[in-house]
């Protein structure tokens, strides 16, 4: 590591310059699939896979300075707290029509976005958990392996 | 007709996991894995072909992308660098 | 499925034979950057011929639309990712095949 | 700033047409919020270049580059495939530097990607003004000359669109 003043943040131009439109392509992918997880494969968990592997990418080809401004670790660990809470939420709200998870929303047209009730809000909810949580378990693993590596302590970020 | 396309893309990712077994270097699996990644984009086309459904073009997509972020990430892993500098 | 139109399957076969030349390639070929070049084109090629195929079969509906996107993204992301695996595995310290000519990038990284 | 903003927002909402394939209202407003929370999430990284395909002389050149730059790559296969199945597999490779005139980030990378995807050419690193390119059959190691037989046929179509 003696050398790593010499290197720039993050990997080449072209890869930076690809994974600058990118990032945004494959987030806008990974709502897509979480939306219409009720008409095609997929659904939320897809989906935020989908979106954590976006920001990844940015991590991997910038470095941890511009995605840890983009998708502060602080806001990473309050989102996935809030998923799960509002999966929850959603799950004691069925009570209003009679039972757990039961639906409480209109059916509307079918084969549309909002022809599913509550499982396109159920699908939002496990996107936002799982979206955070990877981000979260990326950004700890790449850290902590580097601190058994190097035997640094202290200095977390 | 359609069963020849789909021996043909089978026998290029035949020679892929050849290269992926028997790679003598790691940048040599690294190819073989960036290669297999967008001959399987093919195979869902195919797929979509066969059946007449969109979502396979959708699971075409995501594996296209996500191969990318994995390529990627080997890439970084050969320059010898973590993955979050 | 309907049957599949002459100039579709044209398309697809071309694309398939480019792929299959590419996994050819990847076997035969001596050395980790004359395989990138070999896999990477041949096998780009062939996969954008067979999504161009599949456009042909079904003209502009979602399966159509989907595929050119499929096409862009890969057109996109493929040199990019074959440009990353060769920075990646001359920084590891893969020689070139002993055939070849000339290295200006060793050169050049010696001299600093 | 705005501008930019803006391309990016219409860019990411026309893909989520595509993606979609449908017109119901609903669909299009989820559409309008996730471009709009992403455009504005990630203005900053988005290389605001792009814009100037905005002037139309820049798109007609840009749309120009892709029949010119797919006759290129079908050329560049049909050699790679040549050589693969030739059983002397007539290859001479190795790294040779070149020199672009391109300024612009968005313009060396459309060259670099362009050189990775035509005749026997891939760029294994970029360095200010100078590529290093392997060629899989090296005609000549000179820089000048490398430049003109490799970088000429992009250059003069991709300097008027992204400078």
């Amino acid at each position: 590591m003696s050398n790593k003043s010499k290197h720039q943040d993050g990997m080449s131009l072209i890869s930076k310059t690809i994974s600058s439109f990118m990032t945004a392509l494959i987030a806008l992918f990974g709502f897509y699939i979480a939306f219409y997880g009720h008409l095609t494969p997929g659904g939320g968990f897809a989906g935020g896979v989908i979106i954590a592997a976006a920001f990844i990418l940015l991590t991997l080809s910038h470095s941890k300075k511009v995605s840890l401004k983009k998708f502060p670790d602080i806001i990473a660990s309050l989102l996935d707290n809030f998923g799960a809470l509002s999966f929850v939420a959603l799950g004691l709200l069925g009570f209003l029509s009679g039972a757990f998870f039961m639906n409480f929303v209109q059916k509307g047209k079918a084969f549309t976005l909002l022809s599913s009730g509550t499982i396109l809000l159920a699908n939002i909810a496990i996107m936002i958990k799982v979206m955070a949580g990877l981000f979260a378990i990326f950004v700890g693993l790449s850290i902590f392996g580097r601190i058994v590596a190097e035997g640094e302590k202290g200095d977390m970020r | 007709m359609i069963t020849f396309f789909t021996i043909m893309l089978s026998a290029t990712c035949f020679f892929c996991l050849f290269r992926v077994i028997g790679g003598p270097t790691p940048p040599d699996r690294t190819v073989a894995i960036d290669v297999l990644g967008i001959v399987v984009v093919g195979f869902s086309a195919i797929m979509a072909l066969i059946t007449g459904h969109d979502y396979f073009l959708n699971i075409g997509i995501s594996w296209a992308l996500l191969s990318f972020i994995g390529t990627m990430a080997l890439a970084k892993y050969l320059e010898g660098r973590g993955f979050d500098e | 499925m309907s049957e599949l139109s002459t100039a579709a399957a044209v398309f697809i076969s071309i694309g398939v034979a480019f792929d299959l030349i590419g996994g050819l390639g990847l076997i035969r070929l001596p050395d980790i950057y004359n395989r990138l070049q070999a896999a990477t084109k041949c096998v780009t090629l062939g996969t954008c011929f067979i999504l161009i195929g599949v456009l042909i079969q079904f003209g502009f509906t979602s399966i159509g639309v989907k595929a050119i996107l499929c096409l862009a993204f890969i057109l996109m992301t493929s040199p990019t990712a074959a440009h990353a695996i060769s920075k990646g595995s001359h920084d590891f310290g893969i020689k070139l095949w002993e055939g070849s000519v000339v290295d200006k990038l060793a050169e050049d990284k010696s001299k600093e | 700033m705005m501008k930019k903003m803006l391309f990016h927002f219409l860019m990411l909402f026309g893909v989520w047409l595509l993606f979609t394939w449908t017109l119901e209202i609903p669909d299009v407003i989820a559409g309008v919020i996730v471009s709009l929370i992403l455009a504005v999430l990630l203005n900053s990284i988005f290389d605001g270049e792009v814009t100037s395909l905005l002037n139309p002389v820049k798109l007609f050149w840009a749309i120009i580059y892709i029949p010119v730059f797919f006759y290129h790559m079908m050329v560049a296969n049909l050699d790679v495939a040549y050589r693969v199945l030739n059983p002397g597999l007539p290859i001479k490779p190795g790294i040779v530097k070149v020199k672009t005139k391109l300024k612009s980030d968005l313009g060396k990378t459309t060259l670099a990607n362009s050189i990775t995807l035509t005749p026997g050419t891939l760029t294994v690193d970029i360095k200010g003004e100078y590529l290093y390119i392997h060629w899989i059959n090296v005609l000549s190691d000179n820089v000048e000359e490398a430049t003109k037989e490799i970088v000429d046929k992009f250059e003069k179509y991709i300097v008027r669109f992204y400078g």
